[in-house]
């Protein structure tokens, strides 16, 4: 039996129904259809009344789910995209980020982000806007990589009070498989040593985990050891995991497949060159998408977003300043 | 579909509405004076930032406080201090959170209309217009899940906040979900400064109804008659599945948009029509004509809600100023997953 | 407010008519045999991403591009081939974009139905659904701020783009501003796989119209006589002064939301209804019984169509892929403000 | 004669309307009142025809904005708050921001978010919405802190092709002066030196401009010479300059109103230390607001966002490092 990141998903979401009465599906299409990648395929049959077809409402969509959170659901929101979060922006950055801080009521809601690049997703069906959520006090923000996160992030993100933004990697939803589903797991805010190494540290996160470990590959066939931190969550962000990685390398480079504006990398920079300056043999550094929208074709698409060969590029540059 | 225009129904025995009747009254002079006396604090420079008030707005608003019940949900904005207090909310809340108080529902971190007790079914506004309505279709929605029935959820906006897509969103989908709303629609004939003819070309924004199809009402917002009558019908029919409600009333704010506003925008026309007439001198002239009170009594009553305010107020005027050492500055309730940013 | 549910309108002479009706029944048959291509290039691996269509839509939607002229707006939506055909794109356009080529209008940095030239008033769609209306409305008032009268601009939407905040907020505001707007409703059943009752409540859309102080118009959409006059309405109503006029068009997806769908959800019974027929075959059978044209015509008309769709192809096939080498990667038209971040 | 930060705004408006007819302006309340602020005052008089309210619509006032830049005009947007500026969100980042990168034509807008925090504001009139602007591709982001920059940098969004977020401080709207409009300025894109010193440089923006001020003020009388940069506009960021300033100083501290997680703060420390690693003589600093939302009371709000004194406490722990 092998599993995808899309079906750990789904698997997720059937045990979060069925351990918990309080939980119910809500977004376009994921009642009977299954939703448009099939992430709640079959739910609406097995969980009947628990899995909700939602109108073309993004903003409704978030602000029911707050409601129903304050009188005691947890409830689980697909947004048939991340790019159309934007419509559901106010609802979650105000209503729901603020909610426990102003009132002491908690906010347990999940909002399913598919987000990241595909080849010909194009300028509105390919955001990753990790950091935007971030920004924000209030919010969790997770980008998991791996299957087996896949699964058990998106269970602990229903178990978690507070509002969780889940970010899936739309890429890596047929592309990635896994023996089977975990059942253990890094609790939430804690990065992973994706492979150890002690020449450079790559700090990296949902796709771009995999293409930092193709480049770990790479270069240890030229004798260079790279460690690659997954961090699992970008908020909260284990600064603790990803300094001890740099005291052990001394150099650090940080991946995201997100604009470079105020993303994940500058973040990481920021906190590492401030708290861990002399850590560092080199200037941190880092490489981002390029400050422009998502473009449709392949071929741009491929230059616009970090790669396994812009980072082994870029990690040959580090080794030598 | 039906599309009443004035539906009053019918609130049980003559003398069961005249005791609603004389309860909304003196709910709407509580809030009367407590409106007053917050903008007397607030000239007195004794409130943080903005006041608004609900002055000729109260009829309305009790009417919607009084036709809830315990287990129904309440969403109020800004001009809401009567529905407030007949929900049940205290003069306490509302004085603490205006004047910053630590004690108070907010801890001051939240200030003016931005109160509430969302375990108590009241839940506290964000400043957003129309983002409450979605919020109080989810917990409707919580509420049919869990099996909790025949609870309804009203929730208050204004003229302007009509323009919202916030609105749309949540009306429709509350129509769609034939959920248990009632969404009351105060039209002022002003937001801010702004008239409704640059708010919206509709005759009535009661028209509306028909395209989300829901139940329409209208009626006069400054007649305690009228207010109570068609809430109460409201109420019941979302309470026995009839689904949303959408209740648009006619009515003239009688004071700026906020204290800082002195409102000479407002169409001195407006002062003089019908709708214009202060509510309160409405319901008073109604009591007095049909001899359910004496003007000795109107005199008590008010002066028991000056009493009850001023001890209110002396009592949060002796208390802390919020601490900002005491402050865990943390936004999450999962302590473990925030983010120390310690200064340098 | 006047609202009309079916206002056909006349189209001035039978024999202009005719030829209008000719002229729209070519369209549609190009706008199909686009479609088809499109979706064999799909299957056959030649396109990135997916493939929106039209099929079954072709009626209302080249009635919306006949029924504008040079210095109008259109803001097409993803099953409008035939009204952008009709409105002036070319075939190429449509398939440059679709197959990613760099000469085409949007240079493949966006692709399939996010397509347009905005400097010959059509208005390339973002996916946000509700999103392009107020920038009609945006290009509405530019015209009548430099004094450019007689213009007015459409827009299309979906059934469940009226769900969006978006919808209620522009057309609200060109009710306001009483902009030349015609904002076109493809009532299809469906919203992807979502059923309108899971979009909204109302009986008819078109009901919408007097909660806003618009014009409504309804119509089947898959008659083309209907969709021509109704159209034609409309557009002179908006170009009058008229201001808004929503219209609302009952038909049926006759494909998948995109070529990837199955559209195994769709209701078996609407397939057989009076608005399942393919739009295409009723306007055949129209013109061959008002003897407008003989059968042999159609055939040569369609393969006409075919043959200008694969020149287009087989044009656009030996166009060279962008080179990202070639790219700026620069977001703004100021160059000098732009920030270069250097790769490490 | 002496002009406030707000009636330079307004000025700025007044001259844009009078030298460009393509230049209007619509917002709630803007027309016959001039605005919540007054920003507008008197301009619906003076401009017949030109200064529209707006219905309470932030989408379709942005979304109409975009329509009538392709069709020649040159709006500028009011919102009411920056804190509203959600709700317009999509339209903003997604349709304007993305327009001439599809296009090729240009979308001249220029949209005004009065932010930042005041005393009582409390969670939703306070907020420094710059970051999560910044963040997407093909916005420029403004953000002046003195009367002259209100003036000639609002007129310059104007004039500028691209969409432009101007981020007005309220705090600043009457308790800053100045003598004069002015009648030169600095272009967008560059940073000012608002005040010279070689100890260690402050980089700040708005009205922590006035904070950082201060700080070098009592600094100076302990012998400490602080650098003040004063950023003008967060997009473009004038790396350059600061890096100079950082090459004389050797210090860096950053400070911004906004929260932590991919704030200006972040961005500023991430460029200096991947570019300009070998210029600290010590870890650079940063210093933020609080991550929770904005607390009304004026006792938790002056504890919220850095004050002149937590930026003193910052650069003496800094002169220590
Ligand atoms: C989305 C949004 N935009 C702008 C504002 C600023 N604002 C606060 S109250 C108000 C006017 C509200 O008018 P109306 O809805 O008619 O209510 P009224 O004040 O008349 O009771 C505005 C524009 C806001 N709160 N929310
Ligand atoms: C704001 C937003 N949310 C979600 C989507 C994803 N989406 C694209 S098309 C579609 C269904 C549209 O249905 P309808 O409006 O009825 O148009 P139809 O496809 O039937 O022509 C959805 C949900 C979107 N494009 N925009
Ligand atoms: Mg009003
Ligand atoms: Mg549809």
């Amino acid at each position: 039996m092998s599993i995808t990141y899309l079906e750990a998903i789904r698997e997720a979401q059937a045990k979060a129904l069925a351990d918990d009465p309080r939980v119910y599906i809500y977004g376009q299409d994921v009642g009977a259809f299954g939703g448009a990648f099939k992430a709640t395929k079959n739910l609406a049959k097995e969980f009947p009344g628990r899995v909700l077809d939602a109108p073309i409402s993004e903003d409704a969509m978030v602000g029911s789910a707050i409601g129903a959170a304050i009188e005691g659901m947890r409830p689980i929101i697909e947004m048939q995209f991340a790019d159309f979060s934007t419509i559901g922006f106010n609802q979650i950055v105000n209503q729901a980020a603020s909610l426990f801080w102003r009132t002491n009521v908690t906010c347990p809601i999940t909002i399913r982000l598919p987000g990241g690049g595909t080849s010909g997703g194009g300028p509105f069906h390919s955001q990753s806007l990790e950091a935007i959520y971030a920004h924000f006090p209030g919010l969790i923000v997770m980008t998991p990589a791996t299957v087996e996160d896949a699964y058990s992030m998106l269970l602990e993100a229903v178990a978690i009070d507070d509002p969780v933004i889940f970010f899936e990697h739309k890429y890596l939803y047929y592309h990635l498989k896994a023996e089977k589903l975990p059942t253990e797991a890094m609790p939430t805010g804690k990065a992973r040593i994706a492979r150890a190494g002690r020449d450079m540290t790559i700090v990296a996160y949902s796709a771009m985990v995999h293409e930092a470990l193709a480049v770990a590959e790479e270069l240890a066939t030229e004798g260079t050891e790279v460690e690659v931190v997954d961090l699992r969550s970008v908020k909260p962000l284990d600064t603790d995991t990803i300094m001890a990685s740099v005291a052990r390398t001394g150099r650090l480079l940080c991946v995201g497949e997100s604009w470079p504006w105020g993303g994940v990398t500058a973040e990481v920079v920021a906190r590492v060159s401030t708290e861990g300056f002399d850590l560092l043999d080199a200037p941190p550094q880092r490489l981002n998408a390029k400050d422009t929208p998502v473009p449709y074709h392949p071929n741009l698409w491929a230059a616009h977003r970090p790669t396994a060969r812009s980072i082994a590029a870029a990690a040959r540059n580090l080794l030598r300043l | 579909m039906v599309h009443t225009v004035v539906d009053r129904g019918t609130v049980g025995e003559a003398s069961v509405f005249r005791d609603t009747y004389l309860k909304a009254y003196r709910g709407m002079v509580l809030a009367r004076v407590l409106d007053d006396k917050l903008a007397s604090l607030y000239r007195g420079g004794k409130i943080h930032g903005g006041v608004f008030l609900g002055r000729g707005q109260e009829a309305l608003s009790v009417a919607v406080g009084l036709s809830l019940r315990k287990g129904d949900i309440f969403a109020p904005l800004i001009r809401d201090a009567a529905g407030r207090l007949a929900f049940g909310e205290t003069v306490l809340d509302a004085v603490r959170t205006y004047m910053g108080s630590p004690l108070g529902p907010m801890r001051a971190r939240d200030g003016n209309v931005h109160r509430g007790r969302p375990r108590e079914g009241l839940f506290p506004m964000v400043s957003h217009l129309g983002a409450m309505i979605s919020v109080v279709n989810g917990a409707l929605l919580a509420h049919r899940f869990k099996g909790k029935a025949g609870t309804v959820g009203a929730t208050c906006l204004g003229d302007g906040g009509t323009s919202t897509g916030a609105f749309h969103e949540a009306l429709n989908q509350a129509a769609v979900e034939r959920l248990p709303l009632i969404l009351v629609i105060a039209n002022n004939e002003y937001a801010y400064s702004t008239p409704t003819t640059s708010q919206f070309a509709c005759e009535n924004l009661v028209d509306r109804a028909i395209g989300y199809g829901v139940k329409g009402h209208s009626l006069e917002g400054n007649d305690l008659d009228a207010c109570l009558k068609t809430l109460h019908t409201a109420v019941e029919q979302a309470r026995s599945g009839q689904g949303p409600q959408l209740v648009v009333a006619k009515l003239l704010r009688l004071c700026g948009h906020g204290e800082h506003d002195d409102s000479n925008y407002v169409d001195p026309r407006f002062r003089t029509a019908p709708h214009g007439r202060d509510c309160l001198k409405v319901a008073e002239e109604h009591l007095l004509q049909q001899k359910w009170a004496e003007a000795k009594a109107l005199e008590t009553w008010r002066n028991e809600a000056i009493q009850k305010v001023e001890e209110a107020v002396a009592i949060v005027q002796r208390e802390p100023t919020p601490d900002p050492y005491k402050e865990n500055w943390c936004a999450l309730s999962a302590k473990h997953l925030s983010e120390g940013y310690d200064e340098p």
